[in-house]
């Protein structure tokens, strides 16, 4: 496996948040977390590429471990996050945005981003700031593609995308993981998560639920009636 | 203060065999340069006076113990020290430098009944209140830029016909000016109207480049050291010649003056307090020679007037507190008006308002990089060089 | 239509640069109507809210209030003509605690209160109507996406508006949170308030709108009855997308 | 209420000049509550808060010498000026952001200070205006050191009182508001212009009234330190050590400070500005949201160790 | 007639020296966000170092003034490396209080180790000038004023145009997401501040040269910067400069026409008015206020 996680535990201040969290990601898979608001999904990721320290457990990627090292160090291990709340360079142009991207690994072609994401292309002089809600998502997308990471980690990826874009990325994943890029997919139309995924994680308060199969969870009752609001 | 509060220890200065003085200076701000010469001063006296085993008052000898604050340059905290001094039953002060610190330590010790010696407030304005307790060894600013023109109009030949006055805009700087121009007036020059800039600024050149089309034959510049180097630095830039020369009231007699400009310093005149070559001796520094090879030797630099004048000012306090045989402030203070001494600094006597009235001031040149005195004439240790643009 | 709308838009514009987010749009919408706003990204949604609201100033065209001239007026001239909005990505005051983000509104909204204790009072009512009072004391920065949303939204409430016009609020959130969150709105709906909804989930349309606006390049695309609307091709082909027919005609 | 009372036993034990040294630490503790009130709250950090400080002073200064006033009409009247000056600047100013906002007004501060430079028939110029405090001329009474105490004594207790009132009633929620995204507190229906230029003319007042007391106090004045920028970054600095944006904070910030450093010049005379920037830059090291802010956290979070506190605001 | 060409042209020289001073102030202030009371202080360092490399073996202040740079720039990399990085994510006005001390401290240890004397690097032909008709060209001014556009012109170059420069504009603005990006924040940040303290130390060489200087005088320089920075506008690499000419340009026209010292006020009042006109400078550009609301 690409990345490993186990019994990996985090908080903030004096609350925990994530307790015993066993995952794996393999090579060119893509994988999906899903799971209620505020169960801890955000704060997985967070961890994992350093932002917060792990209070607990092990997180190794490529036999390399996660803990000891600082968020520089992560990205240069090839992981790249894609943050909730996107955290553009709001005062940078799209470009400047994208090509800061492409920044640890000197990659400088925008054209197979912007191939992914035409509505872009209009407003790569614009200042990132000023874009509509779902231009930021896919200039937040967009942007973590560009450094062509080995594990890419999507929080809440169609996040105020219109259904239409959502498809068109969703439908494109399956690619980029074949061109190298894992995925570890945080994403709450859950339906949508499943289709693409080959497997997927349940996070609920904390702790992993359910995981296995994409097909097999799409097909569980309890992921069903939570999930799917399909009675 | 109130009869509530806890009596100041010891009313009287000094405990058993020392006389305790307050001395708030600048050492740190914008005065610190000036501040730390004060300093050097107001220490020689004392070692000087202690060197003859202290001052011999109402039969015993007592030490001289100077108690150093700094006052961060600003008047506020200077009135503030006198004020301190005064709790620690300290009654003899000796001012600070310049003249807004030592205007607003005057109000202070009036209403503290304390006893002060200005060693460098040289604006009138801190004589014409009324306040009878502060005693200046220096002469009034009028004197600084009039002691110039004096000399130019005394020694000048051939006699330069126009003067113009560049001066900052600080109080003491333009009460020079104003007294400057007056003897000029008098003296049969045409004057032209001053210009003024920022006090402390390092560029002149617009005042400069205004009095260029003018042609004065003089330019005097009420300054202080910065302002006096940008004058004649800048009016080299801008080919502002003067046909006679320029004079610079404090600025030339300071050593960095020369140092700093070199070739450019040359003949330019200048107004001190005090020389080397200044008439008078006394018995704890001798004459002005002795005193400058003393400081050299304590502080490893040529005597500035800075330096005189606050040991001159130490000096008055110790022989005034000599004669009254008392330490008390109120004696003290008369002492100091009925006192009337020679000394390194030349004569010393006080008018009602507190002024030293025999205090003439020195003219000097810069020539061959060294200040000299040129003026009053029998002073001279050189002769004046004129015009002294022409090179 | 008799009474007069409570929103009313002439012929809105607002260029950037080159760009026409918004361009003559004219809306009417009356009291009580509930109404989905809905268009690809970058239509021109959020401006055409910034200009009701006075965040943005209008290139040409009018906007009324219970026809008055709002046109460009400040946003606190607007919401205290009765019109509360929600920020697509929330701004809520970090410095201070969950519930003083709310009592803000009541302090300065329309109904302007001036007792403090009330204030608090009426904050911790609105906190209970969108759930989130048992994290009255919490820092905004430590709450969840949902949870900062629904802030967002209780934000809006606490100003007691007329006119609310919601912007996303149920982007990232689950089945559930959606849920609740329609409750919420139709709780709303019965009192009467005049509702716009900006949104790309289109359960979360359905399930509210009496009426649908898709915006498309800044105009006016196509409006009419939600079912109608998302079954339209040009609205399909512009937004939502054949997998997304496909379900619904699968589906349900 | 403590601190007052407290404030006023202590006067009878201190000699004049110790005396002296606590009126400066009440003017710093008034000033940092003013400055505190917009800066602190509202975010808009004026860099040129001292102009009020001079305004209340000079008004003072040439009312009582022009114009004859006694020193408590200039009192109130230099605090009313400076209010309304805050006032008029502050509709065109406030429209600025951040650090904009910081320098114009500073650029105003330093104009006003050249004006006044400027104007020797009135304000005496660079030479500086003396009070009448003496004889006939003298239209009130000296204070001296035990009125200024108590003058000044007041003028804190009041800033500490406003301050405190503001930050519980409406306007401080709006200023908080503002103070984090003036746009939402806009959409919350808080008129943001009227409440900053309130805000700012009652900061101005305050600064004011002491910069008129400052004056009398010391009888003979000079632009030059009337118009000290080193004031306003004193009370920024006071603000900020203390933890801005809280009531108690510009208090110990102010206290602290002007404590420390009037030890320390007492004390190590020739390299006591030295230490006093060391001893900041530790504070600052070990506690960056200010001291008052740190033990809020602390109490909130039960985690009392400075590490940890280095190591959340560090990059 | 030529008095107005003199006051034009020597303005302008001025200008360019004050933009000088102002420009690494302007950076850390317009990308950082860093109110640095210490560039006052390092300015005048600057022109110490100039001054002991003079008076040592000689060595003419055009060539020292990168020596200064050189030595500054390693202060600067250092303090914010190693101090002010600790509290870079506290509250806005920390930095402030930071540099505060420092320039306490920078300026007191000058005063003991160079004493409050004033200095002025010397040189053969700095006071000198050239004629162009009836107006003065003075030779050191305007040298500085070439360095100083040429310094200019680099940062603009090195900031719009390098890695570098994108990675100081990222960092400047989201420190969390430059990490993110795989740069390595901490050391842009110790390089930004590096690089605007090697900038003030060359501009003191160049005042030590036409001018003079002592401590005292920092505190003057830090106050200048902020003026300058900001008329001329925060986060734009030529603001510095073009708010130094005006400044330049102002105070010589007005040392003309105005009598007595209302030149300073007028400068002043310039700032203002520019300020209300042009809410953020003459060229500046806020990055944080590109769309307030999405
Ligand atoms: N900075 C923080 N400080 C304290 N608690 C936090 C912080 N951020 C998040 N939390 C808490 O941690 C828990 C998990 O939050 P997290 O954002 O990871 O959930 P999530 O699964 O991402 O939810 P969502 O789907 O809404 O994004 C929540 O209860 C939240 O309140
Ligand atoms: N300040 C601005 N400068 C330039 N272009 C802008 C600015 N604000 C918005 N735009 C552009 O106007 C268009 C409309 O933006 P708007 O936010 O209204 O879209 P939207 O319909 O809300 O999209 P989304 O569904 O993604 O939120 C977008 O293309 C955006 O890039
Ligand atoms: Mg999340
Ligand atoms: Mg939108």
């Amino acid at each position: 496996m690409m990345l490993e996680v186990r019994k990996l535990s985090a908080g903030y201040g004096r609350v925990q948040v994530l307790w015993d969290i066993d995952l794996s990601v393999g090579e060119r898979e893509i994988v999906a977390l899903v799971g209620p608001n505020g169960a801890g999904k955000t704060t997985l990721l967070r961890t994992l590429s350093g932002v917060i320290r792990m209070r607990g457990g092990t997180a190794e990627f490529r036999g390399r471990s996660l803990g000891d090292r600082s968020i520089e160090q992560i990205v240069d291990l090839g992981i790249a996050h894609v943050p909730e709340g996107r955290r553009l360079f709001a005062g940078l142009t799209v470009r400047a945005n994208l090509l800061l991207g492409g920044w640890r690994t000197k990659n400088t072609d925008l054209d197979r981003v912007i191939e992914l994401f035409p509505p872009l292309e209009p407003r790569l002089e614009q200042v990132a700031g000023s874009l509509s809600g779902g231009e930021q998502q896919m200039c937040a997308i967009a942007r973590g593609l560009m450094s062509q990471p080995e594990l890419m980690m999507i929080d809440e990826l169609s996040l105020g995308l219109a259904p239409l874009i959502v498809d068109e990325i969703l439908a494109r994943l399956p690619d980029i993981a074949a061109a190298g890029t894992s995925v570890l997919l945080v994403e709450q139309d859950v339906d949508a998560a499943l289709s693409v995924a080959e497997r997927a994680y349940v996070l609920e308060t904390g702790q992993v639920t359910l995981s296995g199969k994409a097909g097999v969870l799409l097909a569980d009752k309890r992921i069903q009636e939570s999930y799917l609001g399909i009675a | 203060a109130c009869g509530s509060k806890g009596e100041a220890p010891s009313g009287g200065s000094g405990t058993g065999d020392t006389l305790a003085i307050g001395a708030s200076l600048s050492l740190t701000g914008a005065l610190a340069r000036e501040g730390k010469l004060t300093q050097e001063g107001y220490q020689l006296c004392q070692d000087k006076v202690n060197a003859q085993g202290g001052v011999p008052v109402g039969g015993k000898k007592l030490k001289l113990a100077i108690e150093y604050q700094d006052d961060t340059s600003k008047p506020d905290t200077a009135a503030q020290l006198v004020d301190q001094f005064n709790d620690k039953g300290v009654k003899l002060i000796l001012a600070s430098y310049g003249s807004a610190n030592t205007e607003a330590q005057a109000a202070v010790i009036e209403r503290n009944g304390q006893v002060m010696v200005d060693s460098a407030g040289a604006d009138n304005k801190i004589f014409s209140k009324g306040y009878k307790r502060t005693f200046a060894v220096l002469s009034p600013a009028t004197e600084y830029a009039s002691s110039i023109v004096k000399s130019i109009a005394e020694l000048a030949q051939p006699k330069p016909k126009s003067v113009v006055f560049l001066s900052a805009d600080d109080g003491f700087s333009k009460t020079v000016t104003e007294g400057g121009m007056k003897t000029a007036q008098e003296q049969g020059f045409t004057v032209m109207s001053p210009q003024y800039f920022k006090s402390g600024t390092s560029d002149v050149s617009s005042s400069l480049i205004k009095v260029k089309g003018q042609r004065p034959d003089v330019i005097i510049g009420s300054v202080h050291l910065v302002e006096g180097i940008a004058i004649v630095k800048q009016a080299k830039e801008l080919g502002v010649v003067p046909a006679g020369g320029f004079g610079e009231t404090v600025a030339p007699p300071t050593p960095d003056f020369a140092k700093t400009l070199g070739a450019q310093a040359e003949n330019v005149l200048g107004s001190s307090q005090w020389t080397p070559s200044t008439k008078g001796e006394d018995k704890y520094f001798g004459n002005a020679q002795q005193y400058t090879s003393d400081i050299r030797a304590k502080f490893g630099h040529d005597a500035e007037y800075h330096d005189a004048e606050a040991s001159a000012a130490c000096l008055a306090l110790t022989l005034a507190a000599e004669s009254a045989g008392s330490t008390s402030p109120d004696k003290v203070r008369d002492a100091l008006a009925a006192l009337d001494t020679a000394s390194f600094f030349g004569k010393i006597k006080f008018d009602p308002t507190g002024q030293n009235v025999y205090k003439p001031m020195s003219v000097i040149q810069i020539q061959k990089g060294k200040a000299v005195t040129v003026w009053p004439k029998d002073a001279a240790e050189a002769s004046f060089i004129w015009p002294g643009t022409a090179s | 239509m008799t009474a007069t709308p409570v929103l009313r838009t002439e012929h809105l514009s607002r260029r950037f640069g080159g760009l026409n987010a918004v361009s003559d749009v004219s809306l009417s919408i009356p009291e009580g109507e509930t109404v989905g706003v809905i268009g690809p990204n970058g239509a021109g949604k959020s401006t055409l809210i910034n200009l009701v609201t006075g965040h943005l100033k209008p290139s040409s065209g009018r906007v009324l209030i219970d026809g008055r001239d709002l046109t460009g007026a400040r946003p606190w001239v607007i919401t205290h003509a009765g019109v509360a909005r929600t920020f697509q990505i929330v701004k809520p005051f970090r410095g201070m605690t969950v519930r003083e983000n709310v009592a803000i509104g009541i302090l300065y909204g329309p109904h302007g209160v001036r007792r403090m204790s009330h204030a608090r009072e009426q904050a911790t009512r609105v906190l209970e109507e969108t759930n989130l009072a048992d994290l009255a004391e919490r820092a905004p920065g430590e709450l969840s996406v949902a949870d900062a949303r629904r802030l967002e939204f209780a934000k809006a409430l606490a100003l007691r508006p007329r006119l609310l016009l919601l912007d996303e609020v149920m982007a990232g959130l689950r089945h559930r949170e959606i849920e609740s969150s329609l409750e919420l709105i139709r709780t709303l709906k019965t009192r009467g308030i005049t509702i716009v909804v900006v949104e790309h989930v289109m359960r979360a349309i359905l399930a509210v709108s009496d009426r649908v606006v898709v915006l498309h390049h800044g105009k006016v695309l196509t409006e009419g009855r939600p079912r109608d609307v998302l079954s339209d091709p040009q609205v399909v082909e512009a937004y939502l997308g054949h997998r997304y027919a496909q379900r619904r005609t699968g589906g349900s | 209420m403590l601190l007052l009372l407290a404030a006023l036993g202590l006067q009878s034990q201190l000699y004049s000049g110790q005396e002296r040294t606590v009126t400066a630490i009440f003017m710093f503790v008034a000033l940092a509550q003013a400055w505190n009130l917009l800066g602190g709250y509202a975010g808009y950090a004026s860099f040129g808060q001292v102009v009020f400080f001079g305004i209340g002073g000079y008004f003072t200064a040439v009312a009582m010498t022009h114009w004859h006033l006694s020193f408590w009409t200039c009192l109130v009247l230099g605090g009313v000026v400076a209010a309304l000056f805050g006032a008029l600047i502050g509709m065109p100013l406030l429209r600025l952001r951040g650090h904009y906002f910081a320098i114009a007004t500073l650029g105003v501060a330093e104009g006003i200070r050249e004006v006044v430079t400027n104007l020797p028939g009135l304000t005496g110029g660079g030479a500086g205006i003396t009070l009448p405090t003496v004889g006939d001329q003298a239209t009130t009474a000296y204070l001296g050191n035990d009125g200024f105490y108590l003058l000044f004594l007041a003028l804190a207790a009041l800033a500490v009182l406003v301050s405190g009132l503001v930050a519980g009633s409406r306007a401080g929620y709006a200023l908080r508001a503002i103070h984090q995204d003036e746009q939402a507190a806009a959409a919350m229906g808080v008129n943001t212009t009227r409440i900053k230029v309130l805000t700012f003319a009652l900061s101005g007042l305050i600064t004011g009234l002491v910069g008129a007391t400052y004056a009398f106090q010391q009888v003979t004045i000079f632009p030059e330190r009337l118009f000290d920028v080193d004031i306003t970054v004193l009370m920024v600095v006071m603000v900020v050590i203390g933890g801005s944006g809280t009531v108690l904070g510009p208090l110990v910030g102010a206290v602290i400070l002007q404590f420390l450093s009037e030890y320390l010049r007492q004390n190590y005379t020739s390299y006591h500005i030295f230490l006093l920037g060391a001893i900041i830059i530790v504070a600052v090291v070990l506690l960056p949201q200010g001291a008052v802010n740190y033990l809020r956290d602390a109490r909130r979070t039960g985690e009392y160790s400075l590490l940890a506190n280095v190591r959340r605001y560090r990059l | 007639m030529t008095s107005f060409l003199q006051a034009t042209l020597y303005g302008l020289l001025q200008g360019g020296l004050l933009g000088l001073i102002a420009v690494g102030f302007s950076l850390v202030w317009g990308v950082m966000n860093i109110v640095n009371l210490a560039h006052g202080a390092f300015v005048v360092l600057g022109a110490y170092v100039g001054w002991q490399v003079n008076d040592w073996i000689g060595l003419d202040p055009f060539l020292g003034m990168f020596v200064a740079a050189a030595v500054l720039f390693g202060l600067g990399y250092a303090l914010q490396r190693w101090l002010i990085n600790l509290v870079v994510n506290g509250p806005v006005f920390i930095t402030l209080l930071l540099t505060f001390g420092l320039d306490l401290m920078i300026v007191q240890a000058m005063n003991i180790a160079f004493s409050a004397d004033y200095r002025s690097i010397p040189t053969s032909y700095a006071g000198d000038s050239l004629h162009l008709g009836g107006i003065r060209v003075p030779l050191g001014r305007l040298l500085a004023f070439g360095v100083s556009v040429v310094v200019t012109l680099a940062l603009v170059a090195l900031v719009n145009r390098t890695r570098t420069g994108l990675s100081i504009m990222a960092t400047g603005m989201d420190r969390a997401a430059a990490r993110l990006m795989g740069i390595r924040a901490r050391h842009v940040y110790a390089l930004t501040f590096g690089i605007a303290a090697g900038l003030a130390g060359m501009a003191g060489t160049m005042i030590g040269t036409v001018g003079t200087f002592n401590p005292a005088a920092a505190s003057g320089y830090t106050l200048l910067s902020f003026v300058i920075a900001v008329l001329g506008g925060l986060g734009n690499m030529y603001g510095a400069l073009i708010g130094g000419l005006v400044i330049g340009l102002v105070e010589a026209w007005a040392g003309q026409y105005l009598p007595g010292t209302w030149i300073n006020a007028l400068a002043f009042l310039v700032l203002v008015v520019v300020l209300i006109v042009r809410p953020s400078g003459l060229v500046g550009r806020a990055y944080y206020a590109a769309r307030l609301e999405v």
